[in-house]
């Protein structure tokens, strides 16, 4: 019989179905309803957008892999497909498409492959991408439309963000405007509902670890609370901290992102706190409106201490 | 209420054969008796080339503290001693090759003890040192040593294991169903021989005609009662076990004594149910035939000593050709090179897969998910010891806690990016060991 | 203490060489640059009092000074030169006012750091053409057009630049009112 | 090529042993003033002046020089150089000594300046020393110019003061912030290492 044609690997000799490809591919499928929200508020432009940094993305992807001569059937494992709708979520819906591309680009290039691929990166690239974006194209990053009555409008009046409203003109939002969506801001700023919803799927699947959401947005409306009751006149209230700007989508998409974010369960948590933090005090203190974005990109660059310093506690361990 | 541990991971359970009852195979042509098949010294060679032996002929003698006896499993004529491969080294080392004459006569050492239920501790445990009886969950730890714990480390507890959490292995399932009362019994007598004063059987939920049939033969034991497990892997891991049954954890580096438990498997048990009833050494096993390849899988009560291939032969032979042969269960099994690797005391199952069955993992980066850290149920941190192993600081990967790995399998089972990462460990240890020595 | 000898005199030597030359090129480099900076501020008042023939510098403190302009004789205005703190770095500019300070003539920036393509459009002539015939005390609107005399536009994106120009004239206006007040 | 011969010294710092690009020398003022093509020529010409002056001074008198006392030797000629330049730029392109602000006196301490003068100019004869300064100060000054000329494209949409990408073009401003500069210099060292692992 055959006894020369046999494989010889290591055990375990079978794996729990679930690979890098099918995660990612999976989480690109919940994030399609809260774009289907982006594309029906501000039209088909945001599609548009969004095809284009994907694209832009992909094509990246494929440059670089060639370029480090590796596989690159990895192009198609979903991971450079997430980072381009993410960047399209935080973009403004009527930003230059070739600077779209161009954060794409960077987003991929510089956010991730240059650190070794996906895995090896230090910040999350869509993030990345759009601090780029902010930094080269300040005065487009800021300029933001409202929702537009028809698919096809091209109406590009200008309308602050809930935040901006709120932090230069103490103009309030209404709460149910922020939770369906219908404001100004990025596609993936407005439809707090639909981001919900796409988030707990990814925590039923255990893609991502609930503690890092709660313990941000926590830590967000709890201090963003202490705040409002030592001043209701001058800070807004935790709820609208909460449901405005970039926080869910952060919350549930970025700041969860699995190889930019701590492997223990204690220093998960210890990172969603140290992000929310920094999103009160960029919201209330800094020159921005909204700090989200730059809470965790500063948490990325601390996530290794992280998790060299939190070891867990092992079975039967004797610590003296 | 069902018993279980933290961490795990929750492999198909893919118990194919659980409704086989065990069948008896023949004689082979030949069989094979690799002198270690246990952990510690390998045995010394008490026969040479030409020597008749016996159904239960001590062929070799234990050397050392932990060390084990052979027997031969049938009447025959020694062939030679010589090196074969050998299925858990994967190399090829010292054996003895019988050709059996077919007749299996009995050894004439070999009596029934009728007052054997008043054998004291001592004769016990001199029974089964010579018996040859070692752990036949896949550790094959010499069971004589675990049954004679120092004065100063008492034993309360004894644990028959019964969780059978690897995928596609049944054979303890269909132990538990048809010789309960042998279980039991033997369970009894190791209970009397460490004088434990409580005993468990620890069985998972997905085994219930077990479940049922060992609560049946337990009702006349007021010691022993039968725990549900919940059915997760590995929840027959000893330490886990331990602490599911009784919260009590196996300090870092200690054994289950020092906890006050005793972790036996149930073939195992009627292995002692034997060795101190009828004075038989451990001669056979059963083991399941399993996975896409073999035409009839199934479990079958097999002599140590014989080879894949004519255990096969013997079943009527494959259905597909196996790409990948495996003994042990899925998780923590060896690959085979060969299949004229023999059965060993150990030797819990034989999963042959098919090409449809393997999935060939690709290894790509960590995306430090943090699966590994959830499913360790030593709560060790496998990403961040494989990333020091990859860059060969073994120092820094024992400070924390490379040596406490188990080699479950479980990270490496839920790894999306399919790092090998238990496969880090082994390489690890084998280098700590290595430095240890140096120093 | 031959080797502590030579150390010395090698190295006077050389500070002797070097300041001889250094001399000369101040010498003769320094009323170029004397006039460069007079040419700077001439066409600075030029633009910000427009007709104006001659001017004199006065000085209220260290970062500040007035001019006061002529034409046929007569004063047409008066610009202040003065700095204060942008988004990134100070910010030095004149600014012209009329005869009766009640209103700007003209604003030039004359030193920025602002980011450029941003802030740094301070120096661009249509946010300084707002400025004429405003009335300090100013402010900075955004989004909508100014309403009165007032207000000022801010630039897109650039809010904290043009709050800084703002407010850097208003206390141009408040520091020459007091410096013209004290005179009287 | 040999290693000595006139060619080589001068060839070497424009390519093999670039201060920029391969020793990663003088990074102050090539991230700082490199965000115009003018202003990347204005800084590499005025680095070249004060290098060969420096180094034909020094190494005429390199062996006047007690070596204990050579560095400060040294940095007052540089000094002396540095300050003319200063002045001159002052005087006669008061626009360009705006833009460069006080990167100009800070070529004292540019580790370029004063590593030639230490490693080469106080070891060689003068001949050897002034083409050696030549093509380190011209390695510099390509660097500084492309640097430049990168940043200015892409973030103003001009070349030297001239629009060369049409109103479509929205200058990508980081560009022309000190990020920029280390993207591009990053880039740059990271493709002169792909090159040279290449041959």
């Amino acid at each position: 019989m055959s006894g020369n044609s046999l494989y010889i690997t290591p055990s375990p000799h079978i794996f729990a179905r679930e690979d890098i490809r099918g995660i990612m591919w999976r989480t690109v499928a919940s994030l399609v309803p809260p774009l289907v929200a982006g594309i029906y508020f501000f039209g088909l432009r945001a599609l548009l957008l969004t095809v284009v940094t994907v694209a832009t993305a992909l094509l990246t992807e494929y440059l670089f892999l060639l370029l480090r001569k590796k596989d690159t059937s990895a192009v198609f494992d979903g991971s450079a497909v997430i980072t381009g709708i993410l960047l399209a979520l935080i973009l403004p819906p009527r930003f230059p498409l070739y600077a779209a591309a161009i954060g794409s680009f960077f987003a991929i290039a510089f956010g991730k492959q240059i650190f070794g691929g996906l895995g090896n990166n230090i910040f999350n690239p869509a993030l990345l991408g759009r601090a780029f974006l902010m930094a080269a194209f300040p005065v487009e990053s800021t300029v933001y439309s409202p929702p537009i009555r028809s698919i096809f409008g091209l109406d590009v009046i200008t309308q602050a963000t809930p935040l901006t409203a709120m932090k230069f003109s103490h103009i309030k939002t209404p709460y149910i405007n922020l939770l369906i969506g219908n404001t100004g801001g990025s596609m993936g700023e407005t439809s707090a509902l639909l981001i919900i919803l796409g988030g707990l799927y990814l925590i039923y699947k255990k893609y991502i670890d609930w503690r890092l959401p709660l313990s941000y947005i926590g830590t967000v409306f709890l201090l963003g609370g202490v705040f409002w009751l030592i001043n209701p006149q001058k800070y807004p209230d935790p709820l609208f901290h909460i449901l405005a700007g970039g926080l869910m989508l952060g919350a549930f998409y970025m700041i969860t992102d699995m190889v930019t974010s701590p492997v223990t369960p204690k220093g998960r948590v210890i990172y969603g706190i140290g992000a929310g933090i920094f999103v009160i005090i960029i919201r209330l203190f800094g020159g921005y409106p909204e700090g989200v974005m730059f809470s965790i990109l500063l948490m990325n660059s601390v996530r290794p201490w992280i998790d060299r310093l939190i070891v867990p506690k092992r079975f039967g361990e004797v610590r003296k | 209420m069902r018993f279980t541990f933290k961490g795990g991971v929750h492999p198909p359970y893919r118990k194919y054969t659980s409704e086989n009852p065990i069948k008896e195979i023949g004689i082979p042509e030949e069989v094979i008796i690799p002198l270690s098949q246990h952990t510690g010294a390998p045995a010394k060679p008490l026969v040479d080339r030409g020597a008749t032996v016996y159904r239960g002929t001590k062929i070799g003698e234990l050397q050392g503290f932990i060390s084990a006896n052979i027997h031969s499993p049938t009447s025959g004529k020694v062939k030679r001693v010589f090196e074969w491969p050998h299925p858990v080294a994967l190399k090829s080392l010292p054996a003895i090759i019988i050709e059996p004459d077919g007749e299996d006569t009995l050894d004439e050492s070999i009596k029934e003890d009728a007052d054997y239920l008043n054998a004291s501790p001592q004769e016990i445990v001199e029974r089964v040192k010579e018996a040859g009886i070692v752990g036949m969950g896949g550790a094959a730890f010499p069971t004589h040593v675990k049954l004679s714990p120092p004065k100063e480390k008492p034993i309360d507890t004894l644990i028959i294991n019964g969780a059978e959490c690897e995928p596609y292995l049944t054979a303890d399932d269909r132990l538990m169903r048809e010789q309960a009362d042998e279980i039991v019994q033997g369970a009894y007598l190791i209970m009397k021989a460490v004088g434990a004063k409580r005993g468990f059987i620890a069985i998972e939920d997905n085994k219930p005609e077990a479940i049922e049939a060992m609560e049946k033969a337990v009702r006349d034991y007021p010691d022993f009662r039968v725990a549900v497990m919940k059915t997760k892997y590995p929840e027959g891991a000893e330490k886990q076990l331990i602490w599911a049954l009784t919260r009590r954890q196996v300090p870092s580096g200690g054994l289950p004594m020092d906890v006050g438990a005793l972790v036996q498997n149930v073939g195992t048990s009627r292995a002692v149910y034997h060795a101190v009833r009828y004075r038989m050494p451990l001669i056979e096993r059963v083991t399941t035939l399993t996975g896409g390849a073999p035409a009839n899988p199934g479990n079958y009560l097999v002599r140590i000593g014989t080879k894949v291939e004519d255990l096969l032969k013997m079943t009527g032979g494959l259905s597909e050709e196996p790409v990948k042969a495996i003994m042990g269960g899925p998780m923590m099994g060896i690959a085979q090179y060969t299949l004229d690797v023999p059965v060993l005391k150990g030797t819990s199952g034989i999963l042959l897969m098919t090409a449809k069955e393997v999935e060939l993992p690709r290894e790509r980066d960590c995306i430090r998910c943090g699966r590994c850290v959830e499913a360790c149920p030593m709560f060790l941190y496998p990403t961040r010891m494989a990333h020091l192993i990859k860059n060969k600081r073994f120092e820094e990967a024992r400070e924390i806690g490379v040596l406490d790995c188990i080699e479950c399998g479980s990270c490496s089972y839920v790894c999306p990016a399919r790092i090998p990462l238990v496969q880090y460990f082994k390489y690890a240890k084998a280098e700590l060991r290595l430095l240890a020595q140096k120093a | 203490m031959k080797l502590e000898f030579k150390m010395i005199a090698v190295l006077t030597a050389i500070a002797l060489a070097s300041g001889g030359i250094l001399a000369y090129t101040y010498v003769s480099a320094i009323d170029s640059i004397e006039k460069n900076n007079e040419e700077a501020k001439k066409k600075a008042v030029t633009k910000v009092l427009p007709g104006v023939q001659e001017y004199k510098e006065v000085k209220i403190d260290n970062h500040t000074s007035y001019f006061i302009g002529r034409k046929d004789d007569e004063v047409i205005g008066y610009a202040v030169l003065t700095e204060g703190s942008g988004f990134q770095g100070m910010i030095k500019l004149m600014v012209g006012f009329d005869r009766d300070v009640t209103k700007i003539t003209g604003l030039e920036i004359l030193e920025n750091v602002e980011t450029p393509g941003l802030g740094n459009r301070i120096t661009e002539d249509w946010f300084k053409e707002q400025f004429k015939d405003r009335m300090p005390e100013l402010c900075v609107v955004k989004g909508r057009k100014p309403e009165n005399e007032h207000e000022i536009m801010a630039i897109t994106g650039a809010t904290i630049s043009s709050k800084a120009v703002t407010k850097i004239v208003n206390q141009a206006f408040e520091k020459l009112k007091k410096a013209l007040g004290g005179e009287e | 090529m040999k290693k000595g011969s006139a060619s080589y010294e001068f060839v070497k710092g424009l390519w093999k042993e670039n201060p920029v690009l391969v020793m990663l020398l003088g990074m102050c003022p090539t991230l700082a003033v490199s965000n115009s093509a003018i202003n990347g020529v204005a800084m590499g010409l005025a680095v070249i002046f004060v290098l060969v002056m420096s180094s034909l001074i020094v190494s005429a008198i390199r062996k006047l020089i007690p070596s204990e006392v050579r560095i400060p030797s040294f940095i007052v000629v540089i000094a002396t150089f540095v300050t003319m330049t200063d002045l001159f730029f002052k005087a006669k392109y008061p626009d360009i000594s705006k833009a460069l602000g006080p990167f100009i006196p800070l070529i004292i301490v540019n580790c370029i300046i004063l590593a030639r003068q230490e490693a080469f100019a106080s070891k060689n004869s003068v001949g050897l020393s002034l083409v050696d300064a030549l093509g380190m100060g011209l390695g510099f000054t390509w660097v500084l110019f492309l640097l430049g000329s990168i940043r200015e494209i892409l973030g103003f949409g001009t070349w030297f003061g001239h629009r060369v990408l049409g109103s479509w073009f929205h200058p990508l401003i980081v560009m022309i912030l000190p990020p920029g500069a280390f993207i591009t210099l990053g880039v740059l060292v990271g493709l002169k290492n792909m090159i040279k692992k290449e041959s």
